[in-house]
């Protein structure tokens, strides 16, 4: 490892992930950033490793009824149900936003069959702006007794090959944390052509109103997010880490720097953050800030070289 | 819109339970409109986690620290302490650090000059209406009618008073002004003033009804309403409501932070239990 | 429901599960209350509606390597590696200081092959004090490659109806949550003969220091605890007694009243406070206050008609 | 031993990062020891989730606040800023709610009367030896040899001299006394009275060299330590530590908590890298 100096250069914090040259490692986490556009008025999209969309259907989505958020012990659930104007909406009206920026677009989707996965995916292929897709596997599969496909490895192998066939795209699949044995689910997908792996979604959870004696959101369960995951996403990103070849961004209440780094440190070539961009709008400029300093601090001159360096 | 890091400048309890919040805020004189919101972050470590949208009372100026400094713009802020965030902002004192992510939202339509003006105040739902009605003054007639449920709920009508507001206080348990819900008092305006423009906000039940009277009489309504939010600005989905026209099959969902707080209430959905986001209050 | 009134008798907290009566639904969880013990100069053990012992083992257990554990956002991690003076002198030097209170004693108890955790409730049969055993499965299944028993529903299976067997004491069998689906485990446990679910033991995670690159567990790997997992328990909570006949008693982040009522309603019979107890020695006195106040706010003249209240 | 809700009654910085805290105290004097720690709950809301053990400096007494109220007791810690719990403990006021469990543990044994004491403080390792001190001058002869890395970490050495404790100070980069290891001065000090017995509390490298110059000369020695603590009643096994005799086999832990923090050095296993279980510092 070299050591940089604080009268040398700027500790480099660029990472080259499927091809794709991100000028940080650190990019929002989909569906806590919108469209990008509703960020926009807060932080300068350029400063960011990447802009991850809100994930998109083949049609528009409605969504859950509300309440659809709920504040838990440092974390929120929430049950959107995945609202967005659909893939073609996207396309058309969003897109052109996010090509003003020289920031690489990762476009986050879902289906709820296997064929809707591979339709959008395809919608996809052709749009210039779109650096990589990332393929949200934690979907009820309707065909399928709604079984969630990143719970059924074989059922994520079917769905992550079709997809591969449809999208010449860089192809990342984000992995759930709801399973017993996460290293079966990571090698399933990279096994049916994934290039990257993120993790990880929400926990699925479940808050009551003790005085209505109702759940607190309307769809009974939701996704935990926030601080109080870190420890368990830390968890599978070291264990799927060891279990793939190919890359993995590492995903869950990261809200500080020092949080990112745990993610880096176990092996993740990039971190995305969620509910963190809820609490501070410029949770991502000042956590980029917050990386530099440290490797200033630690003599690192590119921050590639702490990627992975866990001590066991 | 910015998010700017900031100071508590006073907080005071005004009546039991409410409380009211002088914060630093430059420019917020030049860029907020009547009805707009802001985030509020009520401290930086936990607890809370998601910050807690508050509506903006009133914009003003201190005078400065000293000569050559700028006289200090500020907001103003009333609460009601409900939960876990407005009971540790209740413990906030002057200098404390906060940060305000705002002005947020869309605001109050002022209408048309000189038109007979009513705003309708339930409880804590007072807060947007004092910015508004500062507005419309200039210009209109303005009468707010003001309820709550003991006299503790009716917090700075005087204030309202003095911009020159006619107001009509109306309490549930006739502790101050009349017994009786703020509707009823709406329903004797209205026979008196068939062409009034309403602002309300408040509780959705009061909402609701309001709604009722100004649909029946075809008067125009605006209404501000509450929601469960995460983020503010549009990102999360969280604070939807359901828009006119709104189906299962063709759903038409308006976020409350941009879209509103503040609707004209024909773009909204009014068929029952469709607009209750927050009924049952928020997680603790 | 009979709604009870501020001039009548106090609500009434006592539950019966599996024929034991508890004279309240609050108990301590396995392995944050030591042996009773070390708690009872501040909380006099008699209020309790249960004791749970810190899990017992057939020989005495040396546990990990220091450090064991470390605090992460609303939670902590630990890897104690069940440390415990084994059955014998559990019986011979422990229960008698336990048999000095009214308080029925639940033993917790686990083996790292099947034929350990028989006999080690076979020693427990004949122990007069001994209300019920309650078999932790979130061990690893030495003779089937370290994979915990509780995430392999025939291992989890197998031992339970081994257990079973050997023991006429009323039998919980608690659940590990770290599993895809928690009603197939629930069932297999049910189906093997237990008496009573317990849930949740503590979710995997994993913290990192930054600075020395190294994880903040000698162990690497620890169990997440404390007010951060709450809604995951909750959610697990609610689908196992949508699963099973048997009795489930609710475990995972309850540090107040409020947080013992959501598991109550969701349809566990008892709750057991973990963490709380590090943080407030008299937590679970405070818990139990609490219930009693909020009967009486509420109206409700016994317990037992609050549980499995939700409504959806 | 037991919990207390008490408030706090005065919090100083003393030197730069270090913190000195006086909790109203009931009933202290009569149960503590020199040695014996508490559980200190910061704050009834997050953050932290765990209680913070400290070392108990002093006990005292301050004038009751009117004629027929008892006089207040009070303890006294001091505390280094070093993380999330000690950063928010840094900002309480007179006045703040906190908790207090304990006195807690294990603490020094006196030994025999009129031998030579000798006591080595490492920054703030001293903490525990003050009480000690005020025990032992009662009988014995005692000197106090305090290290730190700078100056900054030198606390409290005159309050020990008011005792009659003869102190030596040294800092590893001469900013203050002798230039140098705590551990050098130690070697001269047992030099002249090879019969002392000796006492010890600081960083584990300070700790582990007094043992070496302790155990080669036949020195009697206790050692204060420091645990990752969870409950700090020996329920939750997080404090272990590797006890005299401690192999894999036949292993034998004990719980800082409770069977110390103070042990006689021959109670525990000196084999390197045994005894060092917070050398990479708690969690952040
Ligand atoms: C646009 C807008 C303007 C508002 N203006 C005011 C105001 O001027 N004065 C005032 O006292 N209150 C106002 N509210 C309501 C205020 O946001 C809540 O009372 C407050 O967030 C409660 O926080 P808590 O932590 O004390 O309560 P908790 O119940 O602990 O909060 C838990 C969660 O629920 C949310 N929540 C709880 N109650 C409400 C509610 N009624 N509306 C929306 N979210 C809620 C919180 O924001 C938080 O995310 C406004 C709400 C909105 C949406
Ligand atoms: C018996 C005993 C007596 C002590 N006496 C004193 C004293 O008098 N003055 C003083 O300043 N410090 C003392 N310490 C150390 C003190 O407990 C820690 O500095 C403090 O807990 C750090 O808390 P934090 O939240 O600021 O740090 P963080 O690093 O954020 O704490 C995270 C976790 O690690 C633990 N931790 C961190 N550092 C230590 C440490 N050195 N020893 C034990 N646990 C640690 C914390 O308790 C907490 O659980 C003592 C420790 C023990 C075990
Ligand atoms: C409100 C909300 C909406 C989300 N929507 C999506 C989504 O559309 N697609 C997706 O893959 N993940 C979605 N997620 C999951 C996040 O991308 C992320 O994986 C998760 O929140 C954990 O990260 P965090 O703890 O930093 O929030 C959503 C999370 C939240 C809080
Ligand atoms: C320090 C510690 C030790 C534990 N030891 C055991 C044990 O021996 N057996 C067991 O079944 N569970 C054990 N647990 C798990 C708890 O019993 C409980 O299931 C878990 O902590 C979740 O509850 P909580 O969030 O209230 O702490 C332990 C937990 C902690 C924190
Ligand atoms: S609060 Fe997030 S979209 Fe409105
Ligand atoms: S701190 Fe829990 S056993 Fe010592």
């Amino acid at each position: 490892m070299i050591k940089s100096d604080d009268n040398l250069l700027p500790p480099k914090l660029a990472v080259e992930i499927a091809g794709i040259k991100f000028k940080n490692p650190v990019m929002p986490a989909s569906g806590t950033f919108g469209y990008g556009e509703e960020y926009a008025p807060y932080l300068d999209l350029n400063q960011l490793g990447a802009v991850v969309t809100k994930g998109l259907s083949l049609h528009p989505k409605a969504g859950n009824n509300t309440p659809r958020t709920c504040e838990t012990v440092s974390g929120m659930l929430n049950a959107i149900g995945l609202q967005n104007v659909g893939v073609d909406a996207f396309i058309r009206d969003k897109m052109p936003f996010l090509e003003q920026f020289k920031t690489p677009v990762i476009v986050n989707f879902f289906g709820n069959t296997q064929d809707e996965y591979g339709e959008v995916a395809a919608r996809l292929d052709d749009v210039p702006g779109v650096a990589a897709l990332e393929m949200n596997i934690s979907c009820p599969n309707v065909k399928h007794g709604g079984i969630v496909f990143g719970t059924d490895p074989k059922a994520a192998f079917a769905a992550v090959s079709l997809v591969r066939k449809r999208t010449t795209k860089p192809l990342i699949v984000k992995l759930t944390p709801n399973v017993t044995d996460i290293q079966i689910t990571a090698r399933a997908a990279e096994d049916a052509g994934a290039d990257v792996l993120s993790l990880i979604n929400t926990l699925t959870g479940m808050a009551v109103d003790v005085k209505t004696r109702k759940p607190r959101l309307a769809n009974t369960i939701g996704g935990l997010s926030g601080p109080a995951i870190r420890p368990i996403a830390v968890r599978l990103v070291h264990q799927v880490v060891q279990a793939v070849q190919i890359p993995v961004i590492g995903i869950g209440g990261i809200s500080r720097a020092m949080d990112a780094l745990e993610f880096l440190i176990v092996g993740a070539r990039a971190v995305q953050v969620g509910t963190a961009n809820f609490v501070d709008p410029n949770a991502m400029a000042v956590i980029i800030a917050g990386l530099e300093e440290f490797c200033r601090e630690e003599g690192i001159a590119d921050i590639n070289d702490l990627i992975g360096t866990l001590e066991l | 819109m910015k998010n700017i890091k900031t100071i508590v400048l006073s907080n005071q309890e005004i009546s039991p339970g409410y409380f009211r919040m002088k914060i630093l805020a430059p420019d917020y004189s030049k860029t907020s409109q009547p009805g707009q919101f802001v985030m509020f972050r009520v401290q930086r470590s936990l607890p809370p986690l998601l910050r807690r949208p508050f509506g903006i009372f009133r914009v003003g100026f201190m005078p400065a620290d000293c000569d050559n400094m700028p006289a200090k713009e500020f907001i103003e802020i009333i609460y009601k302490v409900v939960g876990s965030g407005t009971e540790i902002m209740q413990r906030l004192h002057q200098g404390d650090p906060v940060e305000l992510l705002g002005p947020l939202g869309t605001g109050f339509d002022c209408g048309e000059p000189a038109e007979e003006k009513i705003l309708v105040g339930g409880g804590i739902g007072l807060v947007p209406l004092y910015s508004l009605a500062e507005k419309l003054v200039e210009t209109s007639r303005v009468r707010l009618l003001m309820g709550g449920r003991t006299r503790d709920d009716i917090i700075t009508v005087t204030e309202f008073e003095r911009l020159g507001v006619e107001t009509y206080v109306s309490t549930e348990d006739g502790s101050l002004g009349e017994e009786g819900l703020v509707t009823q008092v709406l329903e004797r305006k209205l026979d008196k003033y068939p062409k009034a423009t309403v602002f309300a906000c408040g509780p959705m039940p009061m909402i609701e009804a309001v709604q009722d009277i100004c649909l029946s009489r075809g008067v125009s309504l605006q209404v501000s309403l509450e929601a469960l939010m995460a983020c503010g600005v549009g990102a999360c989905l969280s604070c939807v409501v359901k828009g006119a026209g709104h189906t299962e099959i063709e759903p038409r969902y308006l976020c409350t932070c941009t879209s509103g707080p503040v609707f004209a209430a024909e773009k909204l959905d009014w068929s029952k239990t469709e607009v209750k986001m927050v009924k049952s209050g928020g997680c603790k």
